[in-house]
């Protein structure tokens, strides 16, 4: 079966922040992401769960994207744009998809 | 005297309080003991559902009086202005920078709905009547503090991400847009529309509670358990004095624009609840670097239980030697 | 006519109405306000198994009348037979190509349980009774839709993914198992099983259903917030052609049969229903090309609510007026 | 004898009995329905507070009599004793290895919860009355048998990952801390803490009890689905024949420290009952090596419908026999 | 510690084509795989949330396979034939494993 | 964008076994790890889902770590002495971080 390169990157992410993040990609041309939810971690800041929390601001989420090579910079950029400041995580993996017409 | 320490009394065995209790025992003794996120959040659209509802349908039922208005801008200025006591106070008792302080005085500007609910059946408990547009003034006390908290920071030239998204957000977060919604249904259906679905949100509501504060006793409790180290003792006891200043200022407010003792003594809890939804959220993204184990150590864990079990009734106290005075 | 203006204003005022109007509102302002996917799932288990039973006990009641094969029999025959006057309505009124078109009449013939409570709660309010076995016709009324669909989707030599698999999921999917199955149990416990579980599945059934309708109106606002551009005109005419003259198609058949005042209400209800939970689901797994925005807006968005506030008492007022004139 | 069929008949045709039975048969013929993993976890946590509390209130209303601590202490023994008799059936009975034998035996001297309550709603449906304190013994019996499971591995020299962590995770268990916890509640607040909370955690519990036996119907009816291949007739017979030896059991100890009529059964229904929830924890945590599809199908697919539908009227007729004999 | 070459498969697909997706690598051979719950996205379809939806209709959930890199082809033909038709993204990192014979 | 070598490390876990592999991991100085929830699955052990359960026993979760490599084989050797006995996946893939000093 025949495979593209590509990049997965993979943004642990506050969850008050995810409206912010998932804005700033499509402004730089990122359509397509998925959000997973994430139910603990630790971190400079501590230990923190999820469990019996009402609000969102103990939490956070991530959003994986899968991209071409060559826009990968544009993504990075306007993610970085967002984490920042906050708490948050950035791993980029090389990969291979199928169906590369779609990224 | 001897009413006070009964009721305080009384009002400490209550399945509600001890829930709460029981949820910090199993939260500190490391019990795996969990509500999930799911449950917690329904239990929390079910309460904020059947306190906007009965509010609106005792609107509906006693007509608007003239306060009305008065105690809805009571309760934006009392949302303003209280971050900035709290902030002094701070700056008094603790060492906290000022990031981190104003982030936790626009905790106190704000509420805790499940603060005021504690104190709604305390009074009726005490066969109290109290206004039932109360529920409204919560609702708008819930924003101002966030803007306040801003300022502070603003003002020593810090940079926040304040911004008109985030301006929509902390105006239409969920627990805002729930209670007000749920107000103006109970409004519009009124008594009518009560008796449909009163089996449902009169009839369990103190049940349901219980199962809430489990939950926030566990939540408190871990938190509790993990930020044991940043709560110094100036902080701690910001997180009891605080609550009784806010409430003095709430009772000169009430007492100003001349509510009931009821709706004096519910004007006090909110003034002296600490918020512990909306804000913490709003502040992670408009202040960062503000330590989010303070302020929710600080408000869930310091000043939220001891409001709970003898704020209410000292306040309902003073209130009610105040009003009997005058 | 008079009585029918006063039914319709009484039905949009009622709590249930206004929370979807609520859940609506809150999407389309875009607050943060969210039912979690779990707690939504909790609340339509508790509706189904609590409107099953329900009719169950009314069953073993009023014992079984002649009509209830004759009423299963009909509710198949509409199943698949609306979705040919759906697929004729938007060939005429939309542009949709074949499989878009051929989704969206699958959904018109299948129902929407949540419509159908409604519909029993407006009869109850005007006293009418009507047959407690309506829910199992409802049961069958889901699934052939979707047959039907595919049906006009093959007839145009494209590919679907019927299979066997696909067959027994749409059969054997979860609200037709649990609605069955909670109408047996109600049947073999009859009223002695309901005493045990009323307090449960009767007293607190409109509250939840707000909480389920605020929530409805959440994904319902939600959706039509992102598929705005999709709807044209012609499709929005259809969400509400189709339902009326869904309707009128119930009304003869349950004229033909010989229901009840009640139980041709309910007939009619269903038919002029649309699916939005079922239909998708197997949908997205047999005609993948086809644009769930379309679907699920017009169904959930348009068709929802207009049966849901002004649906309901027209359905009721021709019924009245052509069995009252009989 | 005739009481005695009557009432297995009636145990059988109760809306919670059909409710399990609706769950495994959906599970079997692979319906996609499912109740989320939140709400099956909130739902639980709603029946061990409800059942934790009442028995505090009526331990706060009858007071304390003499055979409390008699009881706790026959719980403790019980629990712990238990799975030697269930280790030597089952190496009668079954060709398991000494690492799935100890962890099954495990699950047979520890408890469940749900086979309580059906016990006393028996009782209750008969008029029996029963100690409060039994949900006591029930909460003192979940944890001795793990420990007994994994001496009776360590014994046969194996390795066990036995450590005081994985002992404070069994005695601080979340259901445990749940149901003593809320005992106590009940017994500090007492009726008038239950009139507060009454239509919440009595009025209702019927109902929701029917929804997790839904619930339990459809994971015991997946594990039975997917695990026949392990479970071999020696291993089915145990399931019966070891609820039934242990019910002998646990009517000697009742008798033997005088417990009413009510209390023995009930002492009956927890010496048969096995656990499904806390044991297989600390299993997978202690003895990885023992395979989780035994001992799960086992408890929960073999003994708990057993102890449901027939078991709790056999344990009550013999109860019934022999007091009403002495 | 002794790490092993292998394939990390991660394949998003729409939820109501989970169980037709691990028949198919069932019957292709792979046993191995941890399904993953998606809680919203954005690709060429639009933006989606699973917040309060009831219906599987709406969602997707993940499925993870690691295996050898030699069974990879095996694995992408039966992902392909479920996957062709409908939404999902397939992504192939590759990674090491302890415990090699579990694979 | 300046990016860095990293490894990501997903273990997949029994959830009874969760607190005790992140223990390990702070004892191993592995201080950054987010958790995420696992709804399914299946291996030589047969299939699972969470769904209905109410205990922890029959469900996992993956324990995701990013670290400097140098830093991979303290994390693998502690998690193998928790992993070993027990089901459980662990796999490493090469990444590139942004913000190197966090990790
Ligand atoms: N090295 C890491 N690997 C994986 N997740 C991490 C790592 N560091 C931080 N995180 C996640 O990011 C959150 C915030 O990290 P921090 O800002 O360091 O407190 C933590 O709670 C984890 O969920
Ligand atoms: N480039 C991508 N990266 C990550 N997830 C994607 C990507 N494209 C699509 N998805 C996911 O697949 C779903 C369907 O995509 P599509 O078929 O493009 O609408 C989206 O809603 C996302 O959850
Ligand atoms: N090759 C694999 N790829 C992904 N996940 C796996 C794999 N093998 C096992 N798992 C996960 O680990 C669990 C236990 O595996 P096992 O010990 O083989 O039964 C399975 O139920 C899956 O969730
Ligand atoms: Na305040
Ligand atoms: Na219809
Ligand atoms: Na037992």
């Amino acid at each position: 079966m025949e495979t593209h390169q590509a990049k997965r990157v993979e943004i642990t992410i506050e969850a008050p922040m995810e409206r912010r993040l998932t804005d700033a990609l499509q402004n730089a041309g990122v359509q397509g992401y998925t959000i997973t939810p994430v139910v603990g971690g630790s971190g400079r800041s501590g230990v923190w769960s999820r469990e019996g929390q009402v609000g969102r601001a103990g939490g956070m989420v991530q959003v994986i994207c899968i991209i071409r090579p060559e826009r990968l910079d544009a993504l990075l950029d306007a993610a970085f744009s967002v984490v920042d400041r906050h708490m948050g995580v950035v791993c980029i993996t090389d990969c291979q998809v199928l169906r590369a017409e779609r990224f | 005297m001897d009413g006070i320490l009964a009721l305080a009394a009384d009002n400490l065995i209550s399945p509600i309080i001890l829930s709460f209790a029981l949820g910090v025992f199993a939260a500190l003794a490391r019990s795996d003991l969990t509500v999930p996120e799911a449950a917690a959040k329904a239990l929390s659209i079910y309460l904020l559902f059947a306190i906007g509802f009965k509010g609106g349908v005792s609107v509906a039922d006693h007509g608007i009086d003239g306060t009305l208005a008065l105690s809805l801008i009571a309760g934006l200025i009392l949302s303003g202005a209280l971050p900035l006591l709290a902030f002094f106070l701070l700056k008094i008792l603790t060492k906290l920078d000022t990031t981190n302080a104003a982030a936790v005085a626009g905790h106190y500007g704000s509420i805790s709905i499940v603060t005021f609910v504690a104190g709604t059946s305390v009074l009726q408990n005490a066969g109290i009547s109290s206004e039932g547009y109360m529920v409204a003034v919560a609702a708008v006390m819930e924003a101002p503090a966030i803007l306040s908290a801003l300022w502070l920071v603003s003002r020593g030239a810090k940079n926040t991400d304040m911004d008109s998204a985030l301006l929509r957000e902390i105006l239409l977060n969920g627990s805002i847009v729930l209670l007000v919604g749920a107000f103006f249904i109970g409004l519009i259906t009124g008594a009518e529309g009560l008796a449909r679905i009163e089996s449902f949100i009169v009839a369990p509501f103190q049940g349901v509670l219980c199962l809430f504060l489990l939950d926030m006793g566990l939540v408190a409790g871990r938190g509790l358990r993990r930020s044991r180290s940043v709560l110094k003792l100036g902080a701690l006891a910001f997180g009891i004095i605080m609550p009784l200043c806010g409430a003095m200022v709430g009772l000169g407010a009430g007492l100003a624009i001349g509510l009931s003792l009821g709706g004096v003594v519910l004007l006090m809890v909110l003034s002296a609840s600490a918020s512990y939804i909306a804000v913490p959220a709003a502040m992670r993204v408009a202040l960062p670097e503000a330590d989010p184990a303070i302020y929710l150590t600080l408000s869930l864990g310091v000043t939220f239980p001891f409001n709970l079990t003898i704020g209410i009734p000292i306040y309902l106290a003073i209130a009610t030697a105040v009003i009997g005075a005058s």
